[in-house]
């Protein structure tokens, strides 16, 4: 079949396992927040899983992405361990941050990932930055940044992409294009249609992915990378997408209709994944199973961990940072 | 426009009082626009609630995530007849369109010897709300008051929210508009007519004959509960909710320092070269041998707001250090 | 002959007359500033000429224009007096701006002209809200926002031109692509080598143009501005051109050979132009002349305008400013 | 690393001062690169003259116009492994990266947990020189010392200049190193060998005993030549140079301030919220009872830069301010 193309066994079955890790995680941060035992905001990645797995599946570990408000997804593909980021949310000593950063600031420079940031649009150029460097060591290492599709009309992405184009940094450019902006349609804000289309004005190829096929998603990322790597210049990879939950979770969703909600969950990447799995004989139902239930058992773990971490002590609140002042 | 005090008022939230001077000033000035991300479905704190329904998608204006064009767009708008309001959602979004508020909005009417003005208004929503983290939580006015050109208020109730924001979008400068995010929606009474809070007027919100307690925004709230508290240990301090930083109603402040002879300054903004320091030291300029001890400034500790919520109090001051502050220019601690 | 297609006799002698208007205005200016007379810093149009006045020609008196550091051009062709332009690079009271603006923030808001600006791209967004504004009012105005090849790699640029295609605003972006950012040729910076291709981001027309060519720079506007005017939107403006001076007036002009500034003023806009008039038999010789002898007296009235009007009070330095402190 | 007073020494002025601590410290630790518009040929003050050719394309990079990637780029090659110097040009094109600024370099360390520094140095140009009017004057240190994670230095000599730049390269926090224009051109004996000038460490530059005048950067100068002319009338002034403001030698200016009993702020940047009024808040709380007569402070008034020679002069403070500020503490006018 022609999903699996391209792909290996083993890479098929990583890749549907770190979605299914993602989305048991996302699923359980959202039930967690709504009892009210997380600070601050959460952002879930639930429907896009298909593009942080496809993506960082692509690369090597000590490649770097940077990421978005809506990070969870991408830390966890790009190999940070479930514990210290639940920890972070929960703002305990323990999280990756030492709970002083929480969901929009996930990061886990030793993984190569550069940080979720709460500015849109804020990784791209810290991305360029990265490769930038890559290129002066000549270490190889290539560097993803992802961004939304109302990312994309922010300054920086030009910025980023000119620079990084002109000077042929290793860089991917991953537009998660979910088709909104907290409660704006892409359509009514971005003048083109088609988000690919700004590669023209870089130079640079720019590529319509299916977000939802984790096929798709690992291969052109896989060129994107290689064709970075080579010193070739940096790509923009549109993936369609669409998120299954609000913008944060309790947003009331009052600018879609349940109905596209509805249809746009029948092309749920997982699902889809699973039946090209089974159908090429990589994975048994039972196989699938297991890997829901395991990412259950890595999340309570995770949830275990976080809640009898102790939160930071007061004491060390200036801490990482140099005071001027009290 | 003054507002009587027995004028007849109605409850309502923080958002829903600028809701509320908004819709007046766009009936009563068709040259009053709209411009931010999401605020045809009411902002994120319910701030342009209802605003697009009555106006239409020509004066609400759902912008792409671009700070730079909302604000450079804004005073383009501003220089060719219109009064925009620009909304920046979190006050560190500004951060991306500085040029367009400093150098453009800011300079013009000067730069350009007088011949233009850019009224209009930037709204902002700033400071600390349950752990939105370091680039979700800081109150920015110390940059805003230290550049000339732009005026600056930073209401602490919903009347006032009502009062202000109907000056700011009648006045020809730039004025930086700053709302409080956890006050937006905490409620109050609001007098039902339309009226103005006149930029530079500062409001004693409670008299008292110990000590001067300078403060605006959400720390008008936290000083009275520490004068509750103070006033049980037979401290009376004099609150001034300054309201507007810039225009800065020095006179009152200076009329209260001359019967109190001390002062504090608390603002929920990092105390270290935050706008406490630039009232202390005009106070002590002109006050100097009225004051009878050092003033005293609360402010946030010098990090970036942390996210666990134990750290977070740690940094951003509360009553409590008020209440400190209070017993430490009185010469108790 | 083909290059005067299109034009009226009256339209091409006017933009002639424009165009020595400004390249004596700007010799003038030159002078004064290498005799110390002037303060500040100054960046003169020399050699750009064709656009300022053929954009200009195709506008409104109505209309609006943002301009950038090089502003003198745009100012008088926008239909400022050259007076009050050259009292305020004297900083006098005189002055259009009454000597608070200088060289670079030249303006005169009762011609459209928006005002010079000292921030590379700080006019895109300028000349966008003018134009949300013009369509608000249904004023029919159009706005051309003028910038450089350098100012096309800043955020602003990509800010403004995705809000004015995404509303159909009535703005025309016109590049003056003199090759150069102060001291660094373009194509070291940029990732396009023809700067219209960035017109496909935004889905408008990119459309280069000879920049010397009075009759391509205008009839090619006139495009953009009845494109714009009639609601279908912005267009992006390529226009080749060259600066014969340094980037400011004291320049060393390390940076490029003598001979290929040489070679490019081969293509001098003036003479190009003028040939074609008197080819057409719209001018003759002396009244080629003439127009040379005119803008030669009304350069020096305006200089003897500025020298002879006072600075302005020190008493009002604080005049035009809320005045938060002392 | 600290110099010797009797080390031999070369006259320089103060942007070639700076292009040999960059030489020093790019030749000493390959990190070092340096990003920037039109560097390669030296920038417009000649601070990065000779560069290029010694380290090539690679070290030495030439950026578009786009102010946000420059500090955002700086920040990625912070964060992975390289010591980025960012040059800025003039100080207000920082308004168009102040996102990168503010909430990317300046917070990583701390929201990351500690996990990371980001050792980066951002190079801008400030202050007032010839008629470079509103958007090529300003000096806006204000805005980056109340911003936590920034550290800011401000020198005013050729010697200091090389060896706070040295200091801050090998810093591993963001620093904000601010070049006046006025004095990037002033030549000064600067010691041939490597050195550094700690951050944090202000320098008497006048002892006095009659009053404490703080001041840094192209104000230092201004100071001394005030100082003479004080003197003549009978007051002697202690004038220190803080050099670096964050972190801010209190100790320094608290001894001085302990011997004089009167204190002067003097700085270019508008005077109102400025840095100014951090100093003369800090010192009023700590020194209180020391205090002989309300501190004075002197910077520019509360206007855009006007471009007019005359004007300038009328709003940007010199010498006959800070005289004027002194007579006035000393309570003589
Ligand atoms: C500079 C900036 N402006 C506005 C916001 C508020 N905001 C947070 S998420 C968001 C929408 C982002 O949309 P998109 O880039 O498509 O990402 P998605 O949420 O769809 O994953 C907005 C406007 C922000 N965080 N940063
Ligand atoms: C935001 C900003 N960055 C840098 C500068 C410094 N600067 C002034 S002019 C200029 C070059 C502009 O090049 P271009 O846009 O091609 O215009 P040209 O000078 O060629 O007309 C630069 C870098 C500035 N004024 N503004
Ligand atoms: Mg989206
Ligand atoms: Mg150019």
């Amino acid at each position: 079949m022609s999903t699996i193309d391209g792909m290996t066994p083993d890479r098929a079955a990583h890749i549907h396992r770190t979605m299914v890790r993602i989305r048991v995680f996302e699923s359980r941060v959202e039930e967690l927040f709504k009892a009210g035992k997380l600070p601050g905001f959460v952002h879930t990645y639930i429907g896009q899983e298909a593009i942080a797995a496809g993506v960082c599946a692509a690369l090597q570990p000590d490649d770097y992405i940077t990421s978005t408000h809506r990070g969870h997804g991408h830390a966890i593909a790009k190999g940070m361990a479930m514990g210290p980021i639940m920890a972070e949310l929960y703002g305990k000593e323990t999280g990756a941050c030492r709970g002083r950063g929480g969901s929009m600031h996930v990061a886990d420079f030793s993984v190569g990932m550069l940080g979720a940031n709460g500015i849109v649009a804020g990784g791209l150029g810290i991305a360029t930055g990265a490769a930038l460097s890559a290129r002066y060591r000549e270490s190889g290492q290539v560097a993803v940044g992802f961004f939304g599709d109302g990312g994309i009309n922010k300054g920086t992405f030009h910025e980023a992409l000119n620079f990084a184009a002109a000077h042929r940094l290793a860089v991917v450019f991953v537009c998660e294009n979910n088709q909104y902006a907290q409660f704006t349609s892409r359509l009514r804000t971005t003048s083109v249609e088609n988000l690919a289309d700004r590669a023209a004005a870089y130079g640079i190829p720019g590529i319509t992915v299916d977000g939802n096929d984790p096929n798709q998603t690992h291969l052109r990322s896989m060129e994107a990378v290689e064709r970075a790597r080579s010193g070739l210049g940096p790509s923009l990879l549109n993936m369609e997408t669409y998120r299954f939950g609000g913008h944060y979770v309790g947003d009331a969703e009052v600018y879609r209709e349940a109905s596209e909600v509805e249809d746009r969950r029948q092309s749920d990447p997982i699902r889809t994944w699973e039946r090209a799995l089974s159908d090429h004989g990589i994975m048994t139902e039972v196989g699938l199973k297991t890997i829901w239930k395991e990412a259950e058992a890595e999340t309570e773990a995770a949830v275990r961990y976080a809640e009898n971490s102790p939160d930071p002590e007061v004491s060390t609140a200036l801490d990482f940072v140099f005071t001027a002042g009290s | 426009m003054d507002i009587e005090s027995d004028a007849p008022t109605r409850r309502m939230s923080f958002g829903q009082a600028t809701v509320d001077a908004m819709r007046l000033a766009m009936r009563e000035d068709k040259r009053v626009i709209v411009l931010g991300e999401d605020i045809s479905w009411g902002g994120n704190f319910g701030q342009f609630r209802g605003l697009l329904d009555e106006f239409g998608t020509q004066r609400v204006i759902d912008m792409p995530i671009s700070e730079a064009i909302i604000m450079a767009a804004s005073v383009g708008a501003a220089v060719t007849g219109l009064r925009p309001v620009a909304s920046m959602s979190f006050v560190e979004f500004t951060l991306g369109a500085m040029d367009e508020i400093v150098n453009q909005a800011a300079k013009f009417r000067y730069m350009f010897g007088g011949q233009v003005s850019v009224p209009l208004v930037l709204r902002a929503s700033d400071g600390v709300l349950r752990s939105s983290a370091g680039q979700h939580s800081s109150s920015l006015e110390g940059l805003f008051t230290h550049l000339p050109g732009l005026k600056v208020v930073a209401p602490s109730n919903p009347a006032d929210a009502k009062g202000l924001l109907r000056a700011a979008i009648a006045d020809n400068d730039p004025v930086v508009y700053l709302e409080n995010k956890k006050i937006t929606a905490k409620r109050g009474p609001v007098p039902v007519e339309d009226y103005r809070v006149a930029l530079g007027s500062a409001a004693i919100c409670r008299p008292g004959t110990d000590l001067t307690l300078v403060t605006y925004s959400v720390m008008t709230g936290h000083a009275l509960s520490a004068c509750r508290r103070l006033a049980e240990m037979g401290i009376e301090a004099e609150v001034i909710d300054l309201r507007s930083l810039v225009p800065l109603d020095l006179a009152t402040v200076l009329r209260s320092v001359a019967k109190t002879g001390r002062l504090v300054v608390a603002h929920e903004a990092w105390t270290f070269g935050g706008f406490g320091a630039e009232v202390v030291a005009t106070i002590t300029s002109r006050a100097f041998d009225l004051l009878q001890a050092a003033p005293v400034r609360v402010g946030a500790r010098s990090a970036p707001i942390p996210f666990s919520p134990a750290l977070e109090e740690e940094v951003v001051p509360g009553p409590d250090q008020i209440v400190e502050a209070a017993r430490k220019v009185m010469g108790l601690s």
